[in-house]
């Protein structure tokens, strides 16, 4: 019953602001024709889809999944629609290894996407929920109270936020995909808007259209398939409750939880050597050095010195989101997807531009909710 | 039958204005919370098992499991856990930018709740700043959140970092 | 595809399939099979008459979402020329309407028209 | 096919479906059927090791809706989950793969949403296509409509017989508690009813209801200890097609026919008609002559037995309809369904859908005995 999964095909739009140029169907498909393209199949080899997205409020339609299943070559056949928040990309692309590892399907395609610009984000993502105040203003609204925290709890000084946004611009330059690729300095995200103090206009993710789509295959079609895979070492998706008395929004109990599960699956006790590189997921600049923390990459408080120390760029010893990650690029619902994603073309040795030399085993990550929901797999080039 | 197509330019957008109504049921707890406001007075539900304090109230806590049986007063008071000065606006608020949007621990809960801060500058608020509500005139009250104009500083000395960090 | 079908209704008032793999000529077109997910082929038009397929009497509409305040019809439509139906309305002679009558498009007046399936105002009976 | 598990449904708990529960939200709902689906089992929440729910934020009228029901479901510390924008006979869907893939041995499955609180005639609308479908304003109960006049027209079935089918479903809701509506009508009476959309009468179709539903999955070993009569699950599948109403028969469930074909399959069994009770997502009567049809089972026959609960004519509970149909077949098998028990029943079908027109089934076969040795 352990059997094993492994990405075959990766495909992703070129991700902007707005791609006027497809329909959401047109989107979907741009992502998914390159992930078959790239396992060398049609959709007739696909033997159940699973789709992923953030809310439905985001482009105006319900359950967009019913609508696309034509476009998706999903007639007849067995498909699952997966929503949790910001981490829906990932769960989706689990979703699909759980598919494969019963042994019922060969084949699965996973997709994810967001056609942001055909709604308000920012609306959509700022619930007035009946009989409470509103006040919560977008994501970065939510979450700048916490990054409040973690820079009060750590002392760390000012500059980690804008430095790993300039990182991560950096990475999204040399990424063909990514919406955001002119780089930027310190001085430019230091005198940019402060939205949502702390969290400045620079250190924020942008809002994006994408897709992007995985082939998840079994180990028999995987070793039939034109190129080397990406095999799933481990993967595991939890979710912890809201109002929990003293739950750490900075620190999240499920975010470890989550971390151990995968590392033990696949074999890992020491992260920050055994793992060589990571797409997590990023969504304000400040977040990479509380994951870091919260990963076990480093004990906690020490994960922004990684990044004053530059251990987390290109080149050095681990670096995070070479593709420029969530910063250069945020089709919500593909978001988590990217990573996960980005962490098999890292092992495939097929990210192109971005390639970490020698990548052999990668961790994808994603959360969302009020920090409740993560989704991470280990990939790597061995079975 | 001509096999040209349609015109080349095509038409790039369908637009659409969705409106739909909901009409929301407050539940038992919520009902009793926000009556308890028209008299200055902030509900909590407390655990049954463990008797921490949930503000507004639920009706279990997400941490035992248990139901929280028992409506109990907070003050209308706490800290400020920590907070973000709001810049930039969301279609349908009128509250003027920027604004304070802070988590306050009341004293007597568990859980923080989410508080607009008035009444002093965005830039003079700190974490641990005590607060207290600015209700409603008398007569004015309806049971509703807007009982609670905004919380505003005390003047209290601020509560150390230690004793509220492990309950933003 | 989309968007060229709708600037047919738009500024032509012409209607448009397009013949895929597996559902022959569909109208209105997607621009792939929605049978086999395979990218769709030629263009090909069709006639702005066709044959109900189905029926569904709307006695009391639903303000703001129906297409119109009187009782109408929902129908599916399939045009001379089409292999799938179309989904549309019938507002007129509802008594005359049944699954196998033949229809024929009525259009938007010309400064009405937006680029949208409700370009074709609604569909009438013809016999 | 590979080697399965044995995977039985052991509890399962529903909040009667009503109209309006004016005194609790959706999660509040949800909260007491968890906590009596795992007193059912004898065990408490940290005995199961999964949670799969179903759910609509559309529904919910606000984004990420379904967050608040972790706080219900007894997630803390986390749990491994998964949330599905689905009706939740899917979620269970997902779950029993979950469980099929050794990762997990039992699941919370639940469902739940106060469709009340919104209209769904225009919420449901949005789930068609933007430009072509939802853009003239379809409605669920006129696309059912467009879908019965169809089955119609190629079967010669009338108004009658639509009145005679849901008048017998009436009847039986009468005996189900959890039942929204318990007063029987006759065909004659529903036959009198105004039209909602023609050729559907008002009184052949659900009002609008709300529950909320928990369902226990176990696999074999931990399964006979949480239940003294599982319901085995012997096969399952699930099918979509594809959306658009002309670009389908209308008059038929392909899909329905296809996952029933594949279910029966994985159980071993030739027919659908081998079981002794089938619960149908069906919410119009000519749905469910279209769903017998495909399945191979005559709808107005006396075994086996269809709809005892009185199936969705008697209450639809948006995203949870499904679910509560693998429950009855739950309460059918484990001797828990009281006064609307069908006498000796040992198989089961539960089918589960969703979207317009049927456009996506799952269909479950289950029995009192374990399939696989």
């Amino acid at each position: 019953m352990s059997r094993q999964a492994a990405v075959v095909g990766v495909g992703q739009t070129q991700h902007a602001s707005r791609r006027a140029d497809v329909s959401i169907a047109g989107l979907v498909r741009e992502a998914v024709d390159r992930a078959l393209l790239d396992a060398g199949l049609e959709h007739r080899d696909i033997d159940a889809v699973v789709v992923g997205k953030a809310p439905d409020m985001l482009e105006g339609v319900m359950q967009p999944e019913q609508f696309l299943a034509g476009a998706l070559g999903a007639h007849l056949k067995p498909l699952i629609r997966v929503h949790t928040a910001g981490s829906v990309g990932a769960s989706t692309a689990l979703a699909a290894v759980t598919h494969v590892r019963t042994g019922l399907f060969e084949r699965v395609l996973a997709v994810a996407f967001e056609k942001q610009s055909e709604g308000n984000a920012m609306w959509a993502l700022s619930p007035n929920l009946p009989f409470t105040q509103p006040l919560v203003a977008g994501a970065g609204g939510y979450f700048a109270p916490y990054v409040r925290a973690y820079m009060a709890r750590t002392k760390c000084p000012p500059h980690i936020g804008p430095m790993t946004a300039v990182n991560a611009r950096q990475n999204g330059g040399r990424n063909e995909y990514a919406h955001l690729r002119e780089p930027m300095t310190l001085d430019d995200v230091m005198n940019s808007p402060v939205l949502w103090d702390p969290i400045r206009y620079g250190e924020t993710c942008p809002s994006s259209d994408g897709a992007c789509a995985l082939v998840i295959a079994s180990e028999e079609a995987a070793l039939r398939g034109p190129r080397r895979p990406a095999w799933i070492r481990s993967g595991a998706s939890y979710a912890e409750a809201m109002w929990v008395p003293g739950r750490d929004q900075v620190s999240p109990r499920a975010g470890k939880i989550c971390a151990k599960a995968v590392y033990e699956g696949a074999g890992i006790t020491n992260p920050w050597k055994e793992i060589d590189t990571a797409e997590i997921y990023v969504p304000f600049a400040w977040f990479e050095a509380m994951w870091l923390e919260n990963l076990g990459f480093c004990d906690p408080g020490e994960g922004w010195k990684i990044i004053d120390r530059g251990e987390q760029r290109m080149g050095a010893h681990l670096p995070i989101n070479p593709s420029g990650g969530v910063l250069c690029s945020n089709p919500i619902g593909a978001s988590g997807m990217l990573r996960l994603g980005e962490a098999a073309l890292q092992v495939m040795g097929r990210a192109g531009a971005h390639q970490v030399d020698g990548a052999k085993t990668a961790l994808g990550h994603a959360y969302g909710g009020g920090s409740q929901y993560f989704a991470m797999w280990i990939v790597s080039n061995e079975r | 039958m001509s096999t040209s197509g349609p015109p080349k330019e095509p038409v790039k957008y369908v637009e659409k204005q969705l409106h739909l109504p909901y009409c929301y049921v407050a539940g038992d707890y919520k009902v009793r919370y926000l009556a308890a406001l028209k008299d200055k007075t902030i509900l909590g539900s407390k655990c049954s098992r463990t008797g921490k304090v949930f503000v507004p109230p639920i009706v279990a806590s997400p941490e035992s499991f248990a139901p929280c049986d028992e409506l109990i007063p907070v003050a209308d008071r706490g800290v400020v856990t920590t907070f973000c000065i709001v810049n930039i606006p969301v279609i349908g608020r009128s509250i003027e930018l920027p604004y304070v949007a802070a988590s306050v621990a009341l004293d007597g809960a568990d859980i923080s709740i989410y508080a607009l801060i008035q009444e002093c500058a965005p830039a003079d608020v700190r974490m641990g700043m005590r607060v207290e509500a600015v209700w409603k005139p008398d007569g004015e009250r309806q049971g509703s959140h807007e009982d609670i104009i905004h919380f505003r500083p005390t003047g209290e000395p601020d509560a150390p970092l230690a004793s509220f960090m492990h309950r933003l | 595809m989309i968007g060229r079908f709708l600037a047919g209704l738009k500024e032509d008032k012409r209607i448009w399939g397009q013949r895929v793999a597996g559902q022959g000529v569909v109208v209105p077109p997607v621009g792939y099979s929605e049978t086999d997910g395979s990218a769709g082929g030629d263009w090909v038009e069709v006639k702005p008459t066709g044959v109900v397929t189905a029926v569904a009497r709307v006695h009391r509409p639903i303000p703001h979402l129906h297409p119109c305040a009187e009782p109408f019809a929902f129908v599916l439509v399939k045009l001379d020329g089409a292999d799938t139906a179309l989904a549309h309305v019938v507002r007129d002679h509802l008594e005359q309407l049944r699954i196998g009558s033949r229809v024929e498009a009525v259009w938007a007046p010309d400064a009405e028209r937006h680029g949208s399936i409700r370009d074709i105002a609604c569909f009438r009976v013809i016999s | 096919m590979p080697k399965l598990r044995n995977v039985a449904v052991v509890g399962f708990a529903q909040a009667p479906i009503v109209a309006r529960d004016e005194h609790r939200i959706a999660t509040e709902m949800l909260y007491e059927q968890v906590r009596a689906a795992l007193a059912q089992c004898g065990v408490e929440r940290e005995a199961i090791d999964y949670q799969a729910a179903g759910s609509a934020d559309y529904l919910d009228g606000r984004p990420f809706g379904f967050v608040a029901a972790l706080d219900v479901m007894g997630s803390w510390p986390a749990k491994a989950d998964l949330h599905l924008e689905m009706d939740a006979s899917f979620a269970a869907y997902y779950a029993w793969l979950r469980i099929q893939t050794g990762d997990s041995d039992t699941a919370l499955v639940c469902g739940y949403g106060k469709t009340s609180e919104g209209e769904p005639e225009r919420v449901l609308n949005l789930q068609l296509d933007p430009y072509y479908q939802a853009a003239i304003g379809l409605d669920p109960t006129s696309t059912a409509a467009l879908q019965a006049s169809a089955w119609m027209a190629r079967t010669g079935a009338t108004d009658r017989d639509l009145a005679a089918l849901a008048a017998r479903r009436r009847a039986a809701g009468a005996r189900n508690p959890d039942a929204q509506l318990h007063d029987p009508a006759s065909a004659e009476d529903l036959a009198q009813t105004p039209w909602a959309v023609e050729p559907l009468r008002r009184g052949y179709l659900p009002p609008v209801g709300e529950s909320a539903v928990c369902l226990v999955l176990a696999a074999e070993g931990k399964a006979e200890k949480m239940c003294d009569r599982p319901a085995w699950i012997r096969g399952v599948d699930q099918r979509i097609e594809l959306q658009t109403l002309g670009g389908r028969d209308l008059s038929r469930s392909a899909g329905a026919k296809l996952a029933t074909e594949r279910a029966l399959a994985m159980a071993g069994l030739a027919r659908a008609a081998e079981v002794d009770v089938v619960e149908l997502c069906a919410t119009t009567p000519a749905e469910e002559c279209i769903l017998c049809e495909a399945m191979g089972l005559d709808a107005a026959g006396a075994r086996p037995a269809i709809n005892p609960s009185g199936g969705p004519l008697a209450g639809n509970p948006l995203m949870m309809t499904g679910l509560i149909r693998l429950g009855e077949a739950f309460r059918q098998l484990a001797g828990r369904a009281d006064g609307h028990g069908v006498a000796g029943a040992r198989r089961a079908i539960a089918h589960g859908a969703q979207g317009h027109c049927l456009q996506h089934n799952v269909v479950w076969v289950l029995g009192d005995e374990r399939r696989w040795t």
